[in-house]
């Protein structure tokens, strides 16, 4: 099993630590991981992205040209990365702020309107976990338990009564997540 | 999305008060929101715009945020190494004697790496103007230490505060070249209110008028914010600003010209 | 115990990790992307408080390198890391402490030149590491991980080699690898070193005359048995240091040479052609100096083509043509400017470039 | 005694919300809207448009130059 | 006329006449033996009162090397001068010339390294200035005087080389050079130029779009674009600049391969081996890079060996080994550490190494 | 040649004043005939000697007339680049901090190339000893103008006397380094008449007893002479040196520690 | 009262002939010779040696260090 | 013809000088000159040599083990130099502070007493004219003429009065030099 993502977005929507809880989920699970960021000052201000790669065997190349799921926060990422998703492969998109929707037909297309959700939910803070809950539901490559694992790990011990409020936004993420087609 | 306006009717171009310098081109600044990185560009155009210099001005940005002043500033710009504008605009102010020459550059790029250039171009009394913009940290590599660091400051290579035993104590550069005979005006200003872009913009034209007047280094330091670098807000950054920083570095000037 | 040492992290990351395990005594170093994370590591890490290991923002790289050469000259175990323009401005320093024979560690995590450039990963500094960047006859022992373990493995693995032979050690690893996380198994701590070496200055006790550490002679003479010293241990180094990684090598008809990321890229790279039927396999440098020239010129025997994969112009390139002498054909595939290949432009590459030219 | 009213335009695409403005107006004028950008910033606007004198001040310290002032006596 | 140009002078201070001559505009440098002549010879003459011509005595070789890139920028003439460590300093600042394709001259007097070596002649920078001792991929113009004359003639080679190229041209040459009298030719005095380049910042006219120097663009692909115009830069110095010079190669069983100093003693070693009857000729590179592997490539169907002879433990002789590809044997001789080698030394050696072997 | 010797009878153990310092070694110096460096290095080695240090000294030594150094001190001693002996200093000092750390720097080296090293570690208020020989010139490259070098006065790269205007003005580094918190203690001495030397001892004497106390950088300049890039016998070169280096570098503490 | 009578001895072979230790004794004690050592210097020599009071000044002076210095009171 | 010339001595007795004097001779001869002086700080106060070559051919190597005419004018070069005159060649030294002569007798030796000769024509700083007085006598390969060309040359104009006295040294020069063996 290799599962090849790419989350792309604002720098400070979460990019980067929605990647890393996905990778610190995949090492609970035993498996091979990568974690690849863009990086510098374009982060600044700009869009970020980061690619993730889990897997049962070693991973060779940890920069890939397309990917088994993209997931895209904004309307430079949607513009950017659309093109990217393997033929077959999924894409899922929150809809904040998007003017032009995927129009790719060869592959699935999923949304999560994370953004709103969290509004909701008045914790705009979840927004990642939102999305990622959205991610398992379409693609369960890690157990929930791991990802709560992972979790843990990622975060400085401060930081651990936020777990449970990360929890729920993982569960509201897997119930929003809807196939566009 | 299209500009918001206050009242429509006044807007009229006979009512004109205040509007973006000619000499900034239309690239939206890189830089974080509210970081007065942009407000010394802008004043720093306007002066270059009403002292009708434009065609007359070699700027010099090292690396650093301001790394790229040239896409931004729409005069003649030389993007130089780190540290050494300094001797960048030495040579271009020699070979090129009737042109304005300045430099703008970061607290790490003029107080560490720099510190050699910018000491010998003031000392040899280099006819040009240094901008120094000290935000206290290194703001485009990600918020390290500066030299200019308040002690106790937070970076994030001083994660528990700056320790004076182990880091060194934060440098006062301005202090420094102030003593050197080769500069002719040290100042000292900010830019986060009103009343300090004033006096920022006027000893900006004293050192354009100096210049021309061959009489050595104007040397500027803007206190200013760095809200990512710190970790705060705009408008908090500002108010940490006044009340840490100006304290360690008070805004004045540090050498002014004899009354001739 | 296990768990303890299975990590997550980034390549710099890990690099100040494990220079805090093996016992290292200092780091001195100035930020600049892609690898101002080694510096940051170890502030936060403070490792000061627990092995008392000395941890030091220099004013510049200049400095940090020649804090560095104090710090060797004195018999410690002391590092410096820096990106591509960083480790231009330490070319003197550096010079020096081959010149004066100085065990040290230096970490180049590249970004693509030349000038600025970007802060994008590339190998467009194999020649300045390999070949030397600073002036006169010296080598550096040169390292390129190609993963995060690696970047850890190779700080220890380093500074082994470096008090081996008195020389300095270059990490050479790139942007990519720098902010990339993998796993890592980290080794336990060891204590630093207590150490005193008969060369180094630590003071001159009544026992023995005062050491001196220099790479001045103004005598040509001296100076010429002084190179003469340093080449025969850099025929030791090729002897005994050499290492390489193979991956399908042993049917191989055409080869890949790649080191670093780019090895990583080709490897996929192998996989892709070999689905294809091309029988191709990829030899890794892991030493870029010593080269595995001997290897290369033994499977050259069976190979019908080589093409060396490098994140430049062509750099590696050359060290691979010495190693084959015109016995096949080499080429050169390459992206610039801090893009990284793809596996699929390096299997075109090779069809075009080796198979079909 | 003639009144001095002012008007401000704010070229939103490239606000970055940063609220210097906000504060450095003396008279309340300006506000965050609650809506973001193309860049996803809350930017500046007019929140008080008859309140503005046209003192230039949130031009003046705005980092990314994006407010124009107009002036007039009525 | 005549009278008035012929001089006898110091290599170092042809150097310095040149450049007045060639109407340079600027030079920035730093004491450093053995060129400091260049920066006296240049203050004595005082030549910014004559042709207004710059000349400062920097802070230090990374300030001067950075002065140069100011004054490049403007599109004047300027240059600076060193010996080894001051140009190991240097090569960040000559990246960045390099990578923002600025015109400028840059001269290494060697000595012998690594570290502060010695002050006595060598060639052992020859990597350092022909395969880029700073980071990224880039070239200078190497061009390496082999005489008192060429020292002088090659100023204005350089800079002629350095403006058609918008590229850093360095003369490589030695202490032997530097610091040796020679009779020397020096061309009548030019004006200094007064064009405005259409690239540089002069300062922006309404009529133009400001100009902008940088060797900076954050986006891989624009950089990427930018080094492959690097490249095609180089391919086209290749093509069109490649000097050399030979001595009996007509009928040459046997070839040294040689550069300046040691190109003036393989010339000596020519005649001693011709009088024992032993057919050998000179192939004097004249410029480094781009390297004379044509002509060498050709040459090596006639020949039974080649040995190059160099100051070092051997560079150049990477570049004649890729020249001829496993053709012919090649071997180096070499002195280190500032010693010369005799003729004598050289034939010796090619009997052992190439005629026995 | 034998020794040559004053009244014989004399010349016993017991009747001894003052002979070399056994910190000493045997080899001759390589300087030039009167050269202030040679009494440095002589009055250096008594302290060390003095204070029972010969076995906890590392010295650093860039390069300059003093490079060999290591050739005349018999302490452990590192040579070092140009202009960067306080970095170097800075780590040995930090790794090895019981031992004794000193420089010993020519003009050139620290207030030129060197300038960013000297400030930093001064800043940083290293532990450690700089000697700063001010002789006002480059001696080992051939008498080059240094920044130290006076107004008017002749070197090779000023031949008709510096010009201020072009080359700047000579830079009185110690002044600067007097003002930075780091610094402790900051002296301006000579060594040329016996009383100047055993106020420059004395000077000595007290950093060896601050470093052991931690107190931070100590900084000794010794104003000197350069009989051969002055032009000049040992003797005129003294002369010389009263007259016009101490008007401009005068003798004196900076900097002392405030008493406690 | 005793009197303080001094002795001193130059080693010839490293004296550089500086002359900077005759400038510096208040007796007059020493001189250049005329001949040279083997560096070619004239060295410094106790000229006139019944003058020394052993105050060591040329000792303390002298940048080779090559003199020794002796005192005693009779 | 080439002549190919070492000189030896102390750093301070115009060795260098006397080289620049030979080489400029040959250019107003017409002739290829090349001169290669010991350079660097081991001057200062320690020995300094010069090697000259004069030759109507171009110069190859500037560089070379064994001299037509050696000139050695203190102890430490006769040490040092003694084996590198060709067989058959020339030594020529001055008596001054020699403590152990030369011992050669494949060549032939001359000895010319220049530094006493210059302290009793009370100009010490002729006596490296008096020294190239002496080689021409033996060494004919310069035109006296010339060598006064070549003094004016190499002399800065401000010194030009002293050509006159240079130009009796030059003469004792020749007279006094006599042959060892
Ligand atoms: C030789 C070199 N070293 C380090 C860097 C990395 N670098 C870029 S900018 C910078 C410092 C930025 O800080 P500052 O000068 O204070 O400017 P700011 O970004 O805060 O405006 C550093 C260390 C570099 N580009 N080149
Ligand atoms: C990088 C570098 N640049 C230049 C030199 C040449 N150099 C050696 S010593 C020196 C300066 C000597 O002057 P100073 O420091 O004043 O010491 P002094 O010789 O007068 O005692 C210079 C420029 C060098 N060795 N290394
Ligand atoms: S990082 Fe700091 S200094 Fe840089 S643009 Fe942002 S706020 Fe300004
Ligand atoms: S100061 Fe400028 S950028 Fe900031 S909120 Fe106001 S208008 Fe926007
Ligand atoms: S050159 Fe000057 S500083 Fe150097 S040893 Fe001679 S007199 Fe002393
Ligand atoms: S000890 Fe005193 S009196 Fe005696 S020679 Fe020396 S200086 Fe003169």
């Amino acid at each position: 099993m290799t599962e090849e993502i790419l989350i792309a977005g604002f720098g400070g929507q979460g990019i980067l630590s929605m990647g890393k809880i996905m990778a610190y989920s995949g090492l609970m699970q035993d498996m091979e991981v990568s974690w690849m960021p863009s990086y510098g000052p374009e982060m600044r201000g700009g869009t970020a992205n980061v690619t993730v790669i889990i897997s049962s065997e070693r991973i060779s190349s940890p920069i890939i040209k397309s990917f088994d799921t993209v997931i895209l926060l904004n309307q430079q990422s949607m513009d950017k990365f659309e093109s990217s998703v393997k033929p077959g492969g999924i894409l899922i998109y929150d809809n904040n702020g998007i003017t032009r929707h995927p129009e790719r037909k060869d592959i699935t297309i999923y949304r999560v309107d994370a953004v709103e959700e969290a509004s909701k939910m008045k914790s705009p803070k979840t927004f990642n976990m939102i999305v990622l809950g959205g991610f398992l539901k379409v693609k369960p490559v890690i157990r929930l338990e791991n990802v709560v694992k992972g979790l843990k790990k990622s975060l400085p011990e401060r930081h651990h009564n936020l777990i449970p409020m990360n929890e729920k936004a993982l569960e509201r993420g897997m119930e929003i997540i809807f196939k566009v087609r | 999305m299209k500009d918001v306006t206050g009242i429509k009717e006044i807007i009229k171009p006979e009512n004109l008060v205040y509007k973006r310098s000619s000499v900034l081109t239309d690239n939206v600044f890189s830089y974080c929101p509210g970081c007065g990185h942009g407000t010394a560009h802008r004043i720093l155009a306007e002066v270059i715009e009403e002292a009708g210099l434009q065609s007359e001005t070699i700027g010099v940005a090292p690396v650093g945020c301001s790394v790229l002043l040239y896409e931004f500033m729409n005069v003649d710009v030389q993007q130089a190494a780190h540290g050494r504008a300094p001797a960048v605009a030495t040579a271009i102010k020699r070979l090129l004697p009737e042109k304005f020459v300045f430099t703008y550059q970061g607290d790490g790029d003029l107080a560490a790496i720099g510190t050699a250039e910018t000491i010998h171009a003031c000392n040899r009394g280099e006819n040009i103007m240094i901008i120094f913009i000290n935000n206290g940290i290194y703001g485009m590599t990600g918020g390290q230490m500066a030299p200019t660091t308040l002690e106790g400051m937070k970076s994030s290579t001083s994660p528990y505060g700056r320790d004076i035993k182990l880091m060194g104590n934060p440098l006062k550069m301005t202090e420094i070249v102030a003593t050197l005979p080769g500069t002719y005006f040290v100042t000292r200003q900010s830019v986060h209110t009103p009343a300090n872009v004033k006096k920022t913009k006027k000893a900006m034209k004293k050192a354009v008028e100096y210049q021309k007047l061959n009489k050595g280094t104007c040397f500027i330091e803007i206190v200013s914010n760095c809200p990512s670098g710190w970790k705060m807000s705009p408008v908090e950054s500002n108010k940490w600003m006044e009340e840490n920083m100006f304290p360690f570095y008070p805004l004045g000037d540090l050498k002014v010209p004899a009354v001739e | 115990m296990m768990e303890r040492e299975l990590r997550l992290m980034k390549g710099n990351e890990a690099v100040a990790e494990a220079a805090i395990r093996a016992g290292a005594d200092g780091y001195f170093g100035y930020p600049i992307t892609p690898q101002s994370e080694i510096l940051e590591y170890l502030m936060e890490a403070n490792p000061y408080k627990t092995t008392g290991m000395v941890v030091l923002q220099a004013e510049s790289e200049v400095a940090a390198i020649n804090m560095v050469y104090g710090g060797a000259a004195c018999g410690k175990k002391v590092m410096t890391s820096s990106s591509s323009p960083g480790i231009s401005l330490k070319q003197e320093g550096i010079s020096y402490i081959a010149g004066a024979e100085l065990p040290c560690l230096i970490v180049n995590v590249v970004r693509a030149g030349p000038g600025l450039g970007t802060i994008q990963p590339s190998q467009c500094d194999y020649f300045q590491a390999v070949k030397g960047g600073g002036h006169g006859d010296y080598h550096l022992i040169v390292l390129a991980p190609a993963s995060v373990q690696e970047m850890a493995d190779f700080v220890e693995l380093g500074f082994d080699l470096a008090f081996k032979y008195r020389n300095p050690v270059m990490i050479l690893s790139d942007g990519a690898i720098g902010q990339m996380m993998e796993k890592v198994y980290l080794k336990p701590k060891k204590n630093r070193s207590t150490v005193i070496y008969d060369w180094a200055t630590t003071g001159k006790p009544a026992s023995r005359e005062r050491n001196i550490i220099t790479s001045l002679d103004l005598d040509p003479y001296a100076q010429e048995i002084h190179n003469q010293n340093l080449q025969a241990k850099y025929r030791e180094v090729e002897k005994n240091e050499v290492r390489l990684e193979e991956f399908q090598t042993d049917d191989a008809d055409y080869l890949l040479v790649a080191y670093g990321t780019s090895a990583r890229v080709s490897q996929k790279a192998v996989q892709l052609a070999r689905a294809e039927g091309i029988k191709v396999g990829l030899l890794r440098p892991i030493t870029l100096y010593p080269f595995p020239s001997g290897r290369l010129k033994e499977l050259s025997r069976q190979l019908k083509g080589i093409l060396s994969v490098e994140m430049s112009a062509g750099q590696m390139v050359e060290d691979v043509l010495l190693s084959v002498s015109g016995k096949v054909p080499v080429s050169h595939f390459g992206r610039m400017g801090g893009v990284i290949p793809t596996p699929e432009e390096v299997v075109d590459s090779l069809k075009l470039k080796i198979i079909g030219g | 005694m003639a009144k001095i009213r002012g008007s401000i335009v704010i070229n939103v695409d490239k606000c970055k919300g940063c609220e210097v403005c906000v504060v450095s107006c003396p008279t309340g004028t300006i506000a965050l809207a609650k809506e973001v950008n193309g860049k996803g910033y809350n930017y500046a606007y007019p929140a008080n448009p008859e309140l503005c004198i046209g003192c230039a001040n949130c031009a003046m310290v705005c980092p990314d130059g994006v407010i124009t002032v107009y002036k007039t006596k009525i």
